[in-house]
């Protein structure tokens, strides 16, 4: 099985997809003969062509607009940001449009918004955001972050093929850092369903995206420390994986979330107020979170960016504390 | 009156008799709406194009059967044209099930996929692009269809418009942006909403034709609709419609309009889409009182019929509401 | 002292801080003339002239972006949204160039962002919307959502002169339903301080905005019932008073967090994780949540919105089975 | 080359030499930038606007010292006009607690308000709107002052531009558009960017003058934008100038911009800002090789000190992150 980067995970996705079904089709700004800021849809527009590698006019809102109205006439587009910071000028698309149709008025709205996301390289306030909690608090849509190679190809192609509108978070500081084991085959990763990355007995470290990596590493170092943490890896964060917690957090008894965004109102507030609710009685201590710093932006210089994400010590932090509760 | 006498003979007399008839329905569409709203029947306000209707039916008229449109909240006309019916139109206005939002979604905010509509978004701007991008989906699939845009001269001012404009112009998209312009958003008259005095000169930024439009005169906006959507559906690509006309009633049927001065009301009165209509109808032989009459007639039972069936459709209970939120189940 | 309506004690606000300052001034669209659409700036522009109650064009994100440039240069705007559903296309003006600015570079954003909000009317899904969510998640603003008529007056009033972007959430079903008592002197009510609305020992019901009402209705009849309900009105959302929530849970050891958006990924998910990291050893049964049900728009005809809502009924549920627990 | 001297014979030499010593240092601080760059000392992405200096060296120099500006991404000139120093300038560069933003933010995202420059916001045309805003303040407060925007041939398919502009003229406030249209928006070229020929043209769809000026010449741009800052400052209203020239490096210095036509960048080269305005001044008798071994010597000083002064300033230790997050704590 070939080991692939996390980003050459994502562009077999696009292309298996694009090859298998016609309907699909690219549009975001620099994708075509550019390949993509990141060099993501590299080759694309060579196999493809201009019509279904479509270089857009600087206009988010009005391309984002225009992803739904295809859909609704039967294409599967997959709409890219350059990064995910700027689906800000889409976010009334994306809320209104896209993730009420179906509901409303029963079109279906099979649009896949691709989000290069996250921090860790000074790419400052407005490169380098997490904006997964826009998102995930507007039912209707459904989100996703792998954090392997495997499920960016697997949870992409699931996302093409789904009938809503998917938010797919690929995050950045892994596209040229994790390699993993890709099938060449035509598999899909169900959207909806959390994987146990690590098992373990102690404690639950709960996430998914760039800190899965941050919470294995810790993990790591906790079973050196007697400490066995079980890592559960989210992959979707909407729906969320009730069922995949409360199993995590009812067999360790101890839970942390951790996740890249600010503390604050994160995505790890609703699986922390999942577990308080459906899980209190399996508790043994407190549900912890570990999170950004809560600052308006990610800062740019790289001292600041350091204090800022949380880290493998922070990680570990937490559990040494919930592991001595 | 006689460029419009020349205009209409140009047109046979069964498509005329259909706008007529079309002029006739939207109207009493909603007056009837109007009067249930003011029995408190309606759930939620009332919007209309009362005054406007000739835009819609003309619009409407001049798409094909495969076209789509985006159609603005005043676009009662195009809508009845598309195979909405008037009993899922009533339907809509009284919150039942059988609507095509079943009750989810209310007034105006009606769509159905198999009749080329999309349903209304409130953001104003937001239906624009939708429209754009299933123009995109024509041209890519090289289809010969059309999509339609409607929007107002205050949703002209919306980002989502320009971008859209622009977009559709890069790519020579078989769209046709109508605004109707009716000297108000809302309360907001024209000169605070913007500084030109045709919006149609607008497309001229994007590198497309636009043109004015009489938009009380219905033979008029169905021509020049059809011209644009014709230069579109053969790769001429988009253009924009403006069409002139007045908002005769307040922005829902709750606002009085106190801000509308009353002269400007007298004055568009007297442009009456439906009576110039009638008038040239009249002129040109193709109606009389006898089959006036018979119009009216036709028009009340489709709309006593359309309320007869909202009323008794059956209203949701509650736990419906969470049925069908995604279209792919998980 | 005067009893006015909740609507009325905005408009005080508005017109006591015009007069006061006159840096202050009011945009938005139909605010003039019209008085808005729900005649909450009615009789502002006859007293300050059309330079400073602007009527906007059609434009939210243009409008609002401007009114951070104004704020720049040392005006006070307060900027109205007609609905606050329509703040989603201003989304981006609002957390990246006003919440960041004052972080980012020095550049104080006195920015009020008039919200009116909420369901209960029939209004639909893009009139009724409750976007607390987009805008408590993003570090550097402010978010209040007073629930009486007193702190309508004194919030605003705190929000205007406050140098940071504060995004005003006002309760469209509270406009002319709920009437108070509102001094006639100047006074403000502190941004980030919570209130016990009613004290209790049995458990803490957690709320703000309309559903405060709810909970009020609710302790009644559990007072009936023999159950003792502290009453904690939020507030303020961000930043969140969390020495507030936690002595609340501290006293009765039970939390039920009451709000007005879909219960997955609301406001509330920040307080119970609050409570669950830091209240954890105060707890005597789990945090519950009471929310609207999880659907991806407001409904419009009444059977559906009242299955929507979180209603008496709902909060009684949740008590009972926490009293009992 | 004729109607060149004769614009600039109009200028006095001190003002043509503080245009041509102005495009000299803006050049001397990018070309340092780009070799620190390549020895990895600079934190980040490099971007810079290489042969585009005229447009904002022009600008920057017609503003007074009231003014304001929402710069672009790539107008170096105007910011260095403005009051922010040159140390300042490589403090952000090297993400240093000396930089305006602190180390905050980094690169061209540069702001201070005593120096009437609003500090960029990545999103395109998210800056533009705050410049309106500035203006509407002037406007309020009955201020003699301007604001001045500018944006590239992308940002001006954005939304925000559209209602800036519509806003800026049914207000008719004191703003300046000027977009530096450079031939490409990333790697886009204008042609997939826009279905027309001149931007300026745009101007029109929102009822204020707008006019197109060759951007690699520093004169001209000054010339053009003193008079629409005048007439802005005289209650005339907005108007949008249109710089016409060329991205003569990539969009990043990581971008090796092989989509870019080499023609295109030979028969541009030839255009370049300096050497025209170089060229210009020898001619008029205003430089000669003593003065220009003087200028380059001051320049070089300018940016050598700065760079010194930026790599012995403090880098932020990390906690300072949550120092004045509030500008009123709680
Ligand atoms: C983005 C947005 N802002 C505000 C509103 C509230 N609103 C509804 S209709 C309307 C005026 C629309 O004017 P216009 O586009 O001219 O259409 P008309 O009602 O005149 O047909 C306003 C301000 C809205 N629906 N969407
Ligand atoms: C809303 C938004 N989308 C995408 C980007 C990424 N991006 C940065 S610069 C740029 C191209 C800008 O082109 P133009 O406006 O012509 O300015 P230029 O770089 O040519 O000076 C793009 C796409 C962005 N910054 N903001
Ligand atoms: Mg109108
Ligand atoms: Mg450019």
């Amino acid at each position: 099985m070939p080991r692939l980067l996390y980003l050459e995970a994502i562009r077999r996705a696009l292309r298996e997809e694009m090859r298998r079904d016609p309907s699909v089709f690219l549009i975001g700004e620099d994708i075509g003969v550019y390949g993509g800021a990141f060099k993501v849809t590299a080759g694309l527009v060579e196999e493809f062509g201009e019509e279904r590698v479509i270089d857009s006019p600087l206009s988010e809102a009005g391309y984002t607009g225009a992803c739904a109205g295809a859909a609704f006439m039967g294409l599967r587009p997959v709409c890219e940001f350059q990064f995910a910071d700027f689906s800000s000028v889409a976010f009334d698309a994306i809320i209104n449009i896209m993730a009420k149709s179906y509901w409303r008025w029963g079109a279906p709205c099979p649009v896949t918004l691709r989000m290069p996301y996250g921090g860790g390289f000074s790419g400052g306030p407005f490169h380098s955001q997490c904006p997964e909690t826009w998102y995930a608090q507007q039912n209707g849509l459904k989100v996703v972050a792998p954090a392997t190679p495997y499920d960016a190809k697997g949870l992409l192609k699931a996302a093409i093929r789904d009938d809503d509108p998917v938010v797919y978070f690929e995050h950045k500081f892994l596209y040229r850092r994790i390699r993993g084991e890709v099938p060449d085959d035509d598999y899909t990763v169900p959207i909806g369903k959390a994987r146990v990355a690590r098992e373990g007995g102690d404690l639950s470290l709960i996430t998914y995206g760039a800190t899965l990596h941050t919470c294995l590493e810790a993990a790591e170092t906790l079973a050196a420390e007697g400490v066995d943490a079980e890592v559960l890896d989210l992959r979707t964060l909407k729906p969320l994986d009730r069922s995949a917690i409360l199993a995590t957090v009812e067999k360790t008894g101890k839970a942390v979330v951790v996740y890249e965004p600010p503390l604050t109102m994160g995505p790890g507030a609703e699986v922390a107020s999942v577990i308080a609710e459906d899980g209190f009685e399996y508790l043994d201590g407190p549900v912890m979170r570990v999170g950004a710093k809560d600052s308006p932006g990610v800062p740019f210089a790289p001292p600041l960016e350091r204090f800022y994400l949380p880290g493998v010590d922070d990680v570990l932090a937490a559990c040494r504390k919930l592991a001595a509760y | 009156m006689k460029a419009e006498v020349e205009a209409a003979s140009k047109l046979d007399r069964q498509l005329l008799l259909h706008l007529y008839r079309t002029l006739l329905l939207t109207r009493a569409v909603e007056d009837r709406v109007i009067s249930l709203y003011r029995q408190g029947r309606i759930v939620g306000g009332v919007y209309n194009e009362y005054g406007m209707e000739a835009i819609s039916v003309g619009v409407g008229a001049a798409m094909g059967p495969e076209d789509v449109i985006a159609p603005s909240h005043r676009d009662l006309g195009a809508i009845l044209q598309r195979g909405i019916t008037p009993r899922e139109i009533m339907s809509q206005w009284l919150g039942k099930l059988t609507s095509p939002t079943r009750a989810r979604d209310g007034n105006v905010h009606i769509g159905k996929l198999e009749a080329g509509v999309l349903a209304f978004v409130s953001h104003m701007g937001a239906s624009t692009p939708q429209a754009v991008g299933a123009a995109l989906a024509f041209k890519l699939r090289g289809e010969r269809r059309v999509a339609v845009a409607s929007f107002g001269d205050g949703a002209a001012n919306t980002g989502y418009i320009h971008e859209s404009m622009n977009l559709a112009a890069v790519r020579r998209l078989p769209v046709v942006f109508v605004c109707n312009n009716n000297q108000f958003a809302y309360s907001t008259p024209l000169h605070k909403q913007l500084a030109i005095r045709d919006i149609a000169d607008r497309s001229a930024a994007y590198g497309f034709p636009g043109q004015v439009v009489d938009g009380n005169d219905v033979v008029a906006v169905y021509l020049a609709a059809r011209e644009a959507i014709e230069r579109a559906r053969e790769g001429g690509g988009p253009s924009l419609i403006e069409c002139k006309t007045m908002r005769m009633h307040g922005h829902s049927e709750a606002d009085r309009a106190e801000y509308v001065p009353k002269e400007l009301l007298e004055e568009w009165k007297g442009k009456d889409p439906i009576l110039r209509m009638a008038g040239r109808l009249r002129e040109a032989g193709h109606l009389d009182d006898k089959v006036q009459a018979e119009l009216d007639a036709e028009v009340r039972a489709v709309v006593d019929d359309a309320v007869d069936h909202a009323e008794q459709a059956p209203a949701p209970q509650g736990p419906e509401l969470l049925d069908d939120v995604y279209a792919t189940p998980l």
